[in-house]
């Protein structure tokens, strides 16, 4: 039963043999995850945000967890673009897993700048963009809280890209509108959307009665946001149906996975559940798959979007 | 690249006992063949709670001492001060439960491969990890002393048999409950400075190591220091246990504790940036 | 010493003798609660949002549990406003409850119509103006999503109301910049906001593979968005330090409300925690005015926005 | 306007055993004086896990029976069905564990005044406050008969004891694993027209329950239905737990089944219109 079952995936014109993939920063470069299980087993490593030069990132206290969540302020440390592509791309490559590489920037010219870096990367499955970091362009607005800033970045990586490799914007859900921001990226030229990046959060530790992350605020993932996430997935699929959506947020079991599935997710990234059990994304994937089969389906395309048979009978 | 310890693994161990000693609990855990893979400085994370807990990560706790002895085969010893939610959870628990831990991770304490003068300082439950290292010293032919503080009798956790690995224990309470009146930091020039210490291994509160490096700064002694960040995943994958280390060519990145660590090189670690912005972030 | 503890607060004009309030739709009308303790034992009831008309809600299920929080969609199932002011508030004012009456629209004309019933009835704190409700005029878009709407809302309250009675706007979450919402309902005359309301969430129940709840979409509240509430009057409290804040958000503990306090709140409304402890009032305000004596503090209000001291000096 | 039951309290209720039986547990509490207050038909609602849980809702649970007698004082019987978290929480909890449990909640079961013929029909563990409202209908004079019905024989709860309560007790199943094969509406027209009943009592499905009303309508039989919506808070104050049910005038209006019910008149229940948009709602 399970041979004939077609766990695969597509995002664009990029395949996958599985719809599970790591979430950006919650698998670091993915060796250290290779120890628990081969890379490969998975759809797909989506590697942390790299930007143009090295960082340092947040001081700490970096993370706080929080009721079937966690607040992090990372602060996209990392070793910047030219260490990454050397490094680490090739070691996943040889590792055979797919590769989708998440990029950061500042500026919208730094965005198009990491895309020229990696248009001639071999091996590669495709680029998310992660807009979800202040532009220090504009006052410090975060660029995927801002429809005009979303839609500059997604073609200017675009236009420096060439048609070859499929772009996921990755957007905040600390939007009013979610749906037409989504709609932007999309006319800018992104094949398809992540959805969803962590919410603006805090905590104060009520010891020294400030706030707990040394930067203050920071971002919420885990369970907690799953419902957010599952909105998010639902509003923008039924928008735009044909557009590939990468779905995340609190996913922990198949059960969840397949929440997101049915709201409209061709695949799915698991974050904060890494944390939690370093074999989370083998648990899941087997799963969701077993849960698939036995909800009678006989290709997980079939399932992607199923909550929404019949929006229009029921008026929605 | 720093890579996770390569023997950890993840592995469902039960509870053989949990006791109270002073303010800690001491739970011993039937880990089997993991324990072979354990050093003295090493750490495990475990899970807490079943399915439906609210707190989604892992807690990391030094591994105390190990065994492949006795009936059980492999079994691993953690001291454990109810803390919050999730300690408190875990010292809770009774015999027979069986808890999702994953281990050993971390980089262990450098064992010297000629015989050393090593002093040993722990604050509260830093001193959990030290008596195991204290076995591995002596057996080393080292000379192995020992410095424990707290701020008071119940917070220091001194095992009897453990003393009998040390060559000297020394106490200090910051209410004089137990031992001299004072801190850890009390007597350490005044033995560095008599050429009584080669090595110090250190494992307590930030403040205690950095406070110990600063009396290291400048001599000869090597300061090997077991640091204490919060950890979210402790395998290296959510870079939220990060320390400012500076390299051979004195450039400070933040590195892991979790892969990095917890045992670092004190003079390495850049005790007055830790919770500071430095450098080109924003 | 808890005698000479000042525990008292005000939200503009209105006193209250604790800072502890039910929230909105959490309490019923303040009568099935007072079963489990007196009513004038507590800072004040919020009324469930009261529409001109009755209404019968939707259907059900109207609640789905998330990890650490719910979704409820009971869409502001009421006997209006008439039936309201005679058989409710009387009973409240009666049992020597401090009353805000809370008020919901589906058009600017709908509010001011409800502040005119409203504005001659005795006894009453303040008014919660409930602007997280699809606007019928413009697109069913939510005002608080909407910052001219959330404004114009406020105004025609304002105007119809007069001078007397507070009026707290209170907001939606679900917005790009909650900062500009909160200072356009000031300027429009409001003279406080409750933050926040549920977040807008989804569940899909994977035995059927539909939305879980009739309604589709509910709002989240609970722990798990505590983070998202603290940030939001954190934000608010430090762009408006003059602007009273009525926090809520997930608090379950005094520590829950005290982190709210530290953010900016001078008052709490307890909402999801009574569904799961009829006495999560009482056990709330105890545990936060030992917090507060613990800590060092004379008076309730001293500790009101404390944890935004030296906000200068650490450049925020 | 509908109160909550005003003998309702929280209280502390300590595991006096759980047992499985077929696919339930059978879990006593002791809950004191709470007993003094039971009717058949009322409910408890019951906190889930400890302060770190993920769960914030109570669950509901019929009270099954109620004793004053016996070595404990008052005790309560719940018959839980592992059904999600809490539940399977619920069911895995041993004897000694303190519960947070509120109760007695929601309207009784009427009972006549004079002797009637009652028939008490039950759809899986709906049949559990069947068996404390049999005694009570007998005590008054009653004749009681009794149809339980499931899907399979482990889902039939029907104690020995709680048989000789009834007079006559008839057991569906849809596989035909034990009594006849077939639904719990199958014989009821036919009684009806026999003149064999003056009352049904139902607990169970919500599908069952208006299957039952279908039959009863247009004679002359009262039906009082105990209805199961998903509650949120169980004493009132969330209306997440509503149904539409007609007043005298003919007029709809969504009641609490938790205030309002869970027992409810089953001819002004709206069956029809659960889970329905109807009037001017948006
Ligand atoms: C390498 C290492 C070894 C440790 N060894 C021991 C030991 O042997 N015995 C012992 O009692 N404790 C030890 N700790 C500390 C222990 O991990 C924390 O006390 C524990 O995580 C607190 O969890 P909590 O739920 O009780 O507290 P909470 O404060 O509720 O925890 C909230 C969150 O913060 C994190 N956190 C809070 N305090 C610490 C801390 N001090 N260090 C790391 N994370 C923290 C928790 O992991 C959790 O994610 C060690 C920590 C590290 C990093
Ligand atoms: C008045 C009343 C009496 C009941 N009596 C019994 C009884 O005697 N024995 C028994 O086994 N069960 C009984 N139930 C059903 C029981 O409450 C649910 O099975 C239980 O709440 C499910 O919780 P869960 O965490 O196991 O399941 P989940 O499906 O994980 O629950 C998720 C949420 O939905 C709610 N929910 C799910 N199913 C139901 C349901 N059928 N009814 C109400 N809420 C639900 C839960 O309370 C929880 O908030 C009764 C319900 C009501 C309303
Ligand atoms: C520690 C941490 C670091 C993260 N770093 C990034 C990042 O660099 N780039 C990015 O696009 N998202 C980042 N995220 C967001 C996740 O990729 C994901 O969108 C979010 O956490 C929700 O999924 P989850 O609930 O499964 O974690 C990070 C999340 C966490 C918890
Ligand atoms: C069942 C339910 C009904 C609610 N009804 C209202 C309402 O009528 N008006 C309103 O302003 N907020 C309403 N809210 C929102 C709460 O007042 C509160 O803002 C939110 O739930 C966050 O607080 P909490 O986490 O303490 O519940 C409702 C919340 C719940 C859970
Ligand atoms: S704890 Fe996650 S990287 Fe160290
Ligand atoms: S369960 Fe809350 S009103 Fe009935």
């Amino acid at each position: 039963m399970t041979n004939s079952f077609d766990f695969s995936t597509t995002l664009s014109n990029a395949w996958f043999p599985t719809p599970i993939f790591t979430a950006s920063g919650c698998a670091s470069s993915g060796r250290e995850l290779s120890q628990f299980f081969p890379l490969k087993n998975i759809g797909a490593v989506v590697t942390k945000s790299v930007m143009l030069k090295a960082r340092h990132g947040r001081p700490t206290p970096r993370m706080a967890e929080t009721p079937s969540g966690m607040l992090n302020s990372i602060g996209l440390q990392g070793p910047g673009i030219d260490a990454f592509l050397t490094k680490d791309v090739p070691w996943l490559v040889e590792a055979g897993a797919r590769v989708i590489v998440s990029i950061a920037g500042e500026t919208i010219d730094e965005y198009a700048s990491l895309a020229r870096r990696i248009r001639s990367v071999p091996g590669l499955s495709a680029i998310e963009v992660n807009i979800s970091c202040p532009n220090v362009e504009n006052r410090g607005l975060v660029f995927a809280c801002d429809p005009e800033a979303s839609r500059a970045v997604i073609d200017g990586v675009r236009k420096t890209l060439g048609g070859e490799l499929p772009i996921i914007a990755k957007l905040s859900p600390d939007v009013t509108d979610i749906v037409a921001i989504a709609r932007g990226v999309i006319e800018a030229g992104a094949d398809g959307v992540a959805l969803i990046n962590t919410l603006l959060g805090m905590v104060i530790n009520t010891e020294t009665m400030r706030p707990h992350l040394a930067g203050k605020t920071g971002g919420l993932s885990g369970p907690a946001i799953r419902p957010v996430a599952v909105r998010a997935i639902y509003q923008v699929h039924q928008a735009l149906p044909k557009v590939p959506i990468l779905g995340m947020g609190g996913v922990r079991s198949g059960r969840d996975a397949f929440e997101l599935v049915l709201a409209g997710a061709s695949g799915i990234s698991v974050g904060t559940a890494t944390f939690g059990n370093p074999t989370a994304l083998i648990d899941i994937q087997k799963q969701l798959q077993e849960l698939l089969i036995t909800k009678g389906f006989s290709s997980f395309r079939d399932a992607v979007g199923f909550a929404h048979r019949n929006d229009d009978v029921d008026g929605a | 690249m720093s890579e996770i310890n390569r023997q950890a693994q993840q592995l469902s161990a039960t509870i053989l006992s949990n006791k109270r000693i002073g303010q800690y609990h001491q739970i011993l855990l039937n880990v089997g063949e993991m324990v072979r893979h354990c050093r003295p400085g090493n750490f495990v994370a475990i899970s807490i709670g079943d399915e439906s807990s609210a707190l989604v990560l892992r807690r990391a706790f030094a591994i105390s001492r190990v065994s492949d002895r006795g009936e059980y085969g492999g079994t691993l010893e953690l001291i454990v001060a109810p803390h919050g939610a999730g300690s408190r959870w875990l010292c809770s628990q009774g015999e027979n439960v069986e808890l999702d831990v994953v281990g050993p991770l971390g980089k262990a304490f450098g064992i010297p491969t000629t015989p050393v003068q090593a002093m040993l300082i722990g604050g509260a439950y830093g001193s959990a990890p030290l008596f195991g290292l204290a076995e591995v010293l002596k057996a080393r032919g080292c000379r192995v002393d020992m410095i424990l503080g707290a701020s008071t009798s119940s917070q220091v956790y001194a095992p009897l048999e453990g003393k009998r690995s040390v060559n000297s224990l020394k106490i200090y309470t910051e209410d004089g409950s137990t031992g001299t009146t004072g801190i850890v930091t009390d007597p350490l020039r005044e033995l560095i400075e008599a050429g009584q210490i080669d090595v110090i291994y250190s494992c307590g509160s930030m403040g205690m190591l950095a406070a110990i490096q600063k009396i290291v700064e400048g001599t000869d002694v090597v300061h090997q220091a077991s640091v204490e960040e919060a950890m979210a995943c402790g395998i290296g994958v959510c870079m939220t246990c990060v320390l400012p280390v500076a390299a051979e060519d004195g450039s400070v990145s933040m590195l892991r504790s979790c892969i990095d660590g917890p045992v670092m090189d004190g003079a390495r670690v850049k005790w007055d940036l830790v919770g500071e912005v430095f450098g080109a972030t924003s």
